[in-house]
């Protein structure tokens, strides 16, 4: 069972809750559409004539493809059309190139080779699903099969096999200048070298599929005035609309496009590979042409939230405070770019969770494998390494002997922190869900952690941007002619001694002690003749170090104060319901230019190669 | 057979909209000739409630009843153009673009109105019931439907508004990753709670109490449903959920809901959930979206509170029975941490 | 193509259509019939979204061959309201929210008016148990199991 | 393109049986295939015998007709034994369509039914006449000719019979395994005991090593142990997306232990 409750006492003096309807619990505009039935979603418009398409989909991870032969399949009963890559008038794109970010790599249908199980090759228009599905059985392709990479770490090896023509290193190239996304705030070696305990984790997110329980599809079919409608289950109606003007070299002006009734996204119906070949078809044959995915290609074609690889160093002083945090990620992207390349740069700016952190850095790289390409999922980009943040604020306040809540509250951001991506915080509110959080579970709290406040105690000395260590490690191709470390560089001579590692890995560690015998019981010995069965991160369970103690005193980083940074004192929060269609302005301009090539002139930072 | 029971904390802040910005939304708003309002857009429905919250900020923005407002999307001809609806942008930008929409038309209404009460715009109110009334004078009033046939019919009119929302991309630096982004971040925490069967891995949530900060809930039942729901994503993305099983092998990846994991309807856990609201500046009535984020920290509770039950870290999702098990005789037996 | 002639009862209603060999009952309602009511899912009979009633029982229409079914009585949620009187179940499913895309919603439907119709005071493991072959991707079921057992009740009240 | 043909009779129905042809039973498995595009017969043959649906209950033996459903075994009072069984597959839409016969083809980790079956010492019976032990009929089902017309099986008397499924979904979820367990008792012993598993390799298997080692044993925690560490000498169970062969083994133990010794689950 379920209950709610709305704490209008908290933040009371900063709202006017006297509202006609915002606040209100209105019955839904689309729930009798939903109980009737009679919501229209894209595969709800009856279309005489509809014909049906289908896709020839690779069944390797990676191969070339020598040859196509389609004869058999155009005399099969039913085919209206097949459709070849040259059918695709435009065969090249990447989604975000509507908004100019990153190079077109993925093609419409493949014809060249293929980097994943399960891409298309050739699409075939039938009158039926059974007849399309049966032709697309007799079409034959001559694959010559290619070495195929699929973890990101060993794709990322010199000796890896190339994914993805534009981008023959297997990692998305950053502002034309790194093979990853950087983030350095202060200098985290130093504080390293400073830190009673040094904590690190690896965490993996899994791949996960969006799974609405509709799957993602399109009809298209001839308008008037040479048009083509086109009722989809896009999440992104003008993207998707967008997307399709363009593979298609078609003015946008022909297509109409239909839909805002979907069910369910998740983020997998981003992607817009449907409308464009629905739109295709239906131009190529001149009927209505229904293109969708079944169960089966939703799940392991359809892309899903790509997996994500994060390894997390801190920093801590023994009072439980935070005081550098390195992050290196990997995202699984698959084998075209889609949207993990720009959710990488989200993930950057979210680092380091909801906490001010004096010195921070992080490398995260886009990898290209020979697996379904990823996109979008809920929460893209941040759940993975909220994942493996949380998890490893856990493993601080074990290592520090901290009540995990307490050692949250102590390092959470309050309003007029400076964040690691340099923008002054501001409506912050996590201190205050902790502690309700905590309040509803009844797990206690000292006094002091339960009287601090988002509005309190920010700013000042936390607002400053400190030094930073910059370098230029992880240039574009560079990884290809040698093997580099993935992590932020710590090349240069600042760091002297290292202090003691507590080493988490995988699954591990209990502190209290238990006797072994008291477990070991029959039914629980492995069976003799089971063989050996790889498991995703197996398990060793290491007892771990107990942490000692770094003689070095943390001191507070020194600080450069830049004549640019923005206030020290909070800002102030309107009070009521805000002007919102004032023009929106930036938080700030930046501390210096973007897009430099080569050497940074940096103001506060030190090159250290 | 042993049952340990075990509690985890996570707590997240989410960023609300594409982070670099560069994402537009329109909306476009007019009167029917007897007053009723059209809103057109081209943002999706999934069934995160877009078609709803944007109604409700028009009727609030107009002054008008909800029942006289509706909201069309989408559809390419009629709507205007929209980035889309994901990276819980739909409540911030289109609520916000609805809003410049909606007031944009409603300054008319009020001129119309104020031309037919031959009194000063500066002077008139909505009553949010279909009236237009002098202030401090509610019996001087003209109703919005007599206000929009009188605009038609006899002023000629159009009660109509443009809005647009926009946050100008921003640049990312290579070297330090300075940069601008979001426009306002939702907030979460969660303690959870759970049982584990030391014998076979298999985890049994138990009790979720959490908090969550939304800026403000525009229909409080609509946040519940995605908290509600949005939670037992988490949960299942925690234990269950995964396209490769073995990942990064990719065999036996699931192709049916057979296959793929999902809690059933008869694993519903206890879940009290307790609504902050701290109105974010620039967002509509201060709203934030908080579609995405409600499931983030359950990920990390389920593996805080694993641990607490067993002693078995499990980072590498999902948590599966088997990886319970592995770390449990791996560490020579379940070892609880403790009750919390 | 040779079609099939098959005649059967559709909310009441009888109906003849001609259908494709091996043709599934969920494409025959949708795109013959023109009830567009059921959903398409997963074509494998693992997400209920294509649930109806034949004579009365819950069947999938994407596993049902459609010669299957002639003569018999089929319901959809076509047939649950009586003119423009929602019946209880999609009242209930509306005043608590008991949907959010309302991708499940007619199949939901259908398994719990089954239900109802054989059990007027189910349990909460009853109501469990009879959508157990629904996939709900957004609600996190219990609003549904809510608005069910609610529906019950203010079934009973009726009869009363 | 796909036809279908329709037959008063099972024997009518088995002679129509040539060529590319598939038979539907309750058509869970069948149109699937068929959805799919996955099929590998041009026609599809069914019959409207009713004989396919009758359940007889022949003194010791009971003879359940192939196109019996999961629903109609709930609803047979003198099958009560089997319920829990049948209610164990799919959701009640499924259960309305899926048949006995069908249950004894389907693939891993499908077929929680015919564990039960092969549990009670399962005979099917062709539509020729012939008969065969549930065993080998299951290690070679995909090469069998003809329908399935029955099967039956013996009966057990009162609490002998314990059945078993893991999920990992709830309350419907595929298996991580199924267990059944006859223990018929003789002197106050268990004789002639039956353990079946499902989902512990390709087809639904009995394991022969632990019904020996259960024979004569007294039913508690000491009585059953080498019966538990017998199990592993019966299977290699497979990987599949809900568990791998590793934990199936792992686990099997612990779920024969909690069946037989009727240990609440958590």
């Amino acid at each position: 069972m379920s209950t709610i409750e709305f704490r209008k006492d908290i933040f009371a003096d900063e709202r006017d809750d006297n509202l006609n309807t915002i606040g209100k619990p209105e019955i839904r505009q689309d729930i009798l559409g939903h109980v009737t039935g009679r919501s229209p979603y894209f595969d709800d418009h009856k279309f005489e004539g509809l014909l049906h398409l289908r896709c020839v989909r690779s069944i390797h991870h990676h191969a070339k493809i020598r040859s196509i032969n389609t004869s058999a399949a155009e005399k099969m009963p039913g085919v209206v059309r097949v459709i070849l890559p040259k059918d695709v008038p435009h065969n090249i794109n990447t989604l975000l190139s509507l908004i100019g970010f990153g190079r077109d790599d993925e093609a419409l249908l493949q014809d060249k080779k293929v980097a994943y199980l399960g891409e298309a090759i050739v699409a075939i228009v039938a009158e039926t699903e059974l007849q399309a599905r049966n032709a697309c059985k007799a079409v034959q392709v001559d694959y010559e099969v290619l070495p195929h990479v699929l973890d990101v770490e060993e794709a990322i090896k010199p000796s890896a096999p190339i994914v993805n023509d534009q981008y023959p290193n297997n990692t998305f190239d950053y502002h034309d200048l790194y093979d990853h996304q950087k983030l350095r705030f202060g200098d985290v070696e130093k504080a390293f070298s400073q830190a009673d305990h040094i904590v690190e984790g690896e965490y993996q997110m899994s791949p996960i599929e969006q799974a609405p329980t509709e799957t993602c599809g399109a009809i298209a079919a001839p308008e008037q005035n040479d048009r083509y409608v086109c009722y989809t289950s896009t999440q992104a109606l003008f993207f998707s609309l967008g997307t399709t003007a363009k593979l298609l070299d078609m003015p946008s002006s022909k297509l109409h496009f239909v839909g805002g009734t979907v069910g369910g996204g998740f983020g997998g119906k981003v992607d817009s590979l449907h409308e464009p070949l629905a739109v295709l078809g239906a131009h190529l044959t001149g009927k209505p042409v229904k293109y969708t995915y079944d169960r089966a290609e939703e799940m392991q074609v359809g892309a899903p939230r790509g997996a994500e690889r994060w390894r997390i160093k801190d920093g801590v002083m023994n009072d439980g405070r935070i005081i550098a945090r390195q992050f290196t990620g990997f995202f699984d992207s698959g084998a075209y770019t889609r949207l993990s390349s720009y959710a990488i740069v989200k993930g950057t700016g979210h680092l380091p969770g909801p906490y001010t952190i004096p010195n921070v850095s992080s490398n995260v790289y886009c990898v290209y494998t020979n697996r379904t390409p990823a996109t979008a999922m809920r929460g893209f980009g941040i759940t993975g390494v909220d994942f493996s943040i949380e998890c490893h604020m856990d493993k601080v306040a074990e290592a520090v002997g901290m009540n995990p809540i307490e050692l949250r509250l102590l390092n959470a951001y309050r309003d007029g922190d400076m964040k690691a991506h340099r923008r002054i915080a501001k409506n912050c509110a996590l201190i205050e869900c902790v502690q309700v959080a905590a309040q509803k579970a009844a797990w206690l709290i000292s006094p002091q952690y339960n009287a601090m406040s988002s509005l309190k105690d920010g700013g000042g000395e936390r607002a400053q941007i400190p030094p930073t260590m910059i370098d230029d490690v992880g240039k574009i191709g560079e990884r290809k002619s040698r093997e580099i470390p993935t992590e932020p560089s710590s090349n240069g001579s600042m760091s002297t001694k290292p202090p003691s590692t507590i080493e988490f890995k995988g699954v591990s560690t209990a502190m209290n002690t238990v006797t072994p015998d008291e477990l070991a019981r029959p039914d629980l010995a492995p069976p003799t003749n089971t063989s050996e069965i790889a498991v995703p991160r197996p398990v060793p369970a290491a007892q771990p170090q107990a942490p000692q103690r770094s003689t070095t005193p943390y001191q507070q980083p020194v600080v450069t104060p830049p004549s640019q940074i923005a206030p020290a004192s909070a800002p102030v929060v309107p009070p009521s319901a805000p002007v919102p269609n004032e023009p929106y302005k930036p938080a700030g301009d930046f501390q210096r230019g973007t897009k430099r090539p080569g050497n940074s002139p940096f103001v506060s930072g030190t090159r250290r190669r | 057979m042993t049952i340990h029971k075990g509690r985890g904390f996570a707590c997240i802040n989410y960023p609300i909209g594409m982070n670099l910005g560069g994402d537009p939304s329109q909306a476009l708003v007019h009167s029917t000739p007897d007053g009723k309002f059209m809103v057109s857009l081209s943002a999706i429905d999934l069934g995160q409630g877009m078609k709803s919250v944007t109604r409700q900020i028009a009727a609030e923005t107009l002054g008008v009843p909800l029942a006289d407002v509706y909201v069309d999307t989408a559809d390419s001809d009629s709507g205007p153009h929209d980035m889309g609806s994901f990276a819980s942008r739909g409540t911030h930008r289109v609520g916000n673009a609805v809003i410049q929409a909606a007031k944009e038309a409603r300054n008319v209404m009020l001129e119309a109105a104020a031309e037919e009460l031959e009194v000063s715009v500066n002077d008139l109110e909505t009553d949010g019931k279909g009236n237009i009334q002098v202030k401090g004078a509610p019996s001087r009033s003209i109703t919005v439907s007599d206000t929009a046939i009188a605009a038609q019919f006899s002023q000629g009119r159009t009660i109509s508004g443009r809005g647009i929302f926009l946050i100008p991309t921003s640049d990312v630096d290579p070297d330090t990753g300075e940069m601008t982004p979001v426009s306002c971040f939702a907030h979460a925490a969660v303690v959870l709670d759970l049982q584990v069967d030391d014998e076979t891995g298999e985890v049994e949530v138990l009790e979720i109490n959490s908090a969550y900060e939304v800026g403000r809930a525009l229909n409080p039942k609509m946040v519940e449903q995605q908290l509600i729901g949005g939670a037992w994503m988490g949960v299942s993305h925690a234990l269950y959920e995964t396209t490769e099983p073995y990942y990064p092998d990719r065999s036996h990846g699931p192709v049916d809901f057979n296959q793929y994991l999902m809690p059933g309807p008869g694993e519903v856990f206890n879940h009290n959930v307790a609504v902050l609201e701290r109105p974010a500046e620039g967002a509509p009535y201060g709203g934030k979206g908080p579609g995405e984020m409600c499931a983030n920290p359950l990920l990390p509770a389920v593996a805080n509170a694993v641990y607490n039950a067993v002693g078995v870290r499990c980072d590498a999702l999902p948590i599966t029975p088997e990886k319970i098990l592995r770390g449990i005789m791996a560490n020579g037996g379940a070892k609880p941490q403790g009750v919390r | 193509m040779s079609k099939t002639p098959i005649q059967f009862t559709l909310n009441g209603k009888p109906t003849s259509v001609f259908v494709n060999g091996g043709a599934n009952l969920l494409e025959v309602l949708r795109r013959d019939v023109g009830d567009m009511t059921l959903k398409y899912g997963c074509g494998q009979g693992t997400c209920g979204t294509c649930t109806v009633l034949i004579d009365g029982e819950p069947h999938l229409g994407c596993l049902t061959l459609a010669e299957t079914v002639e003569g018999r009585q089929i319901e959809t949620v076509n047939g649950m309201a009586d003119g423009p009187e929602l019946h209880p179940l999609q009242k209930l499913f509306m005043e608590n929210f008991a949907a959010q895309c309302g991708f499940c919603t007619p199949g939901m439907l259908m398994a719990a008016s089954s239900l109802l119709n054989r059990n007027p005071n189910p349990s909460r493991e009853e109501v469990v148990e009879a959508i157990s072959g629904n996939i709900c991707r957004c609600t996190g079921y219990e609003p549904i199991i809510d608005a069910i057992l609610q529906a019950a009740s203010s079934l009973r009240g009726r009869a009363f | 393109m796909i036809s279908v043909e329709t037959f008063q009779t099972i024997q009518q129905a088995s002679s129509a049986m040539t060529g590319n042809t598939a038979y539907l039973g309750g058509g869970t498995l069948l149109m699937r295939t068929l959805n799919y595009g996955e099929q590998d017969f041009e026609k599809i043959i069914r019959s409207t015998d009713n004989n396919l649906k009758t359940i007889n209950d022949a003194g010791d033996r009971v003879i359940i007709g192939a196109g019996v459903t999961m629903a109609q075994v709930i609803a047979e009072s003198s099958l009560a034994f089997l319920a829990p069984v049948a209610r164990s597959v799919g959701g009640p839409a499924i259960r309305n369509m899926a048949t006995v016969g069908g249950n004894l083809f389907a693939q891993h980790p499908y077929g929680d039914f015919t564990v039960a079956l092969l549990a009670f010492d399962g005979i099917v019976k062709m539509d020729n006449g012939s008969e065969h032990d549930l065993e080998q009929f299951l290690s070679s089902r995909d090469n069998i000719s003809g329908i399935v017309s029955s099967v039956s099986i013996s009966k057990p008397n009162g609490q002998d019979f314990k059945y078993k499924k893991v999920s990992r979904v709830k309350p419907k979820g595929i298996s991580v395994m199924s267990i059944a367990a006859w223990l018929p008792v003789s002197a106050g012993r268990p004789s002639n005991v039956r353990i079946a598993f499902g989902a512990m390799g390709t087809t639904p298997l009995r394991s022969k090593s632990a019904e020996k080692a259960l024979e004569g044993v007294s039913i508690d925690a000491s009585g059953i142990l080498p019966a538990l560490q017998a199990l592993a000498q019966d299977f290699s169970p497979p990987d599949d997306a809900i568990a791998s062969g590793w934990y199936r083994a792992q686990v099997a133990p612990v779920h024969l232990r909690r069946l037989l010794l009727g240990e609440v689950e958590a």
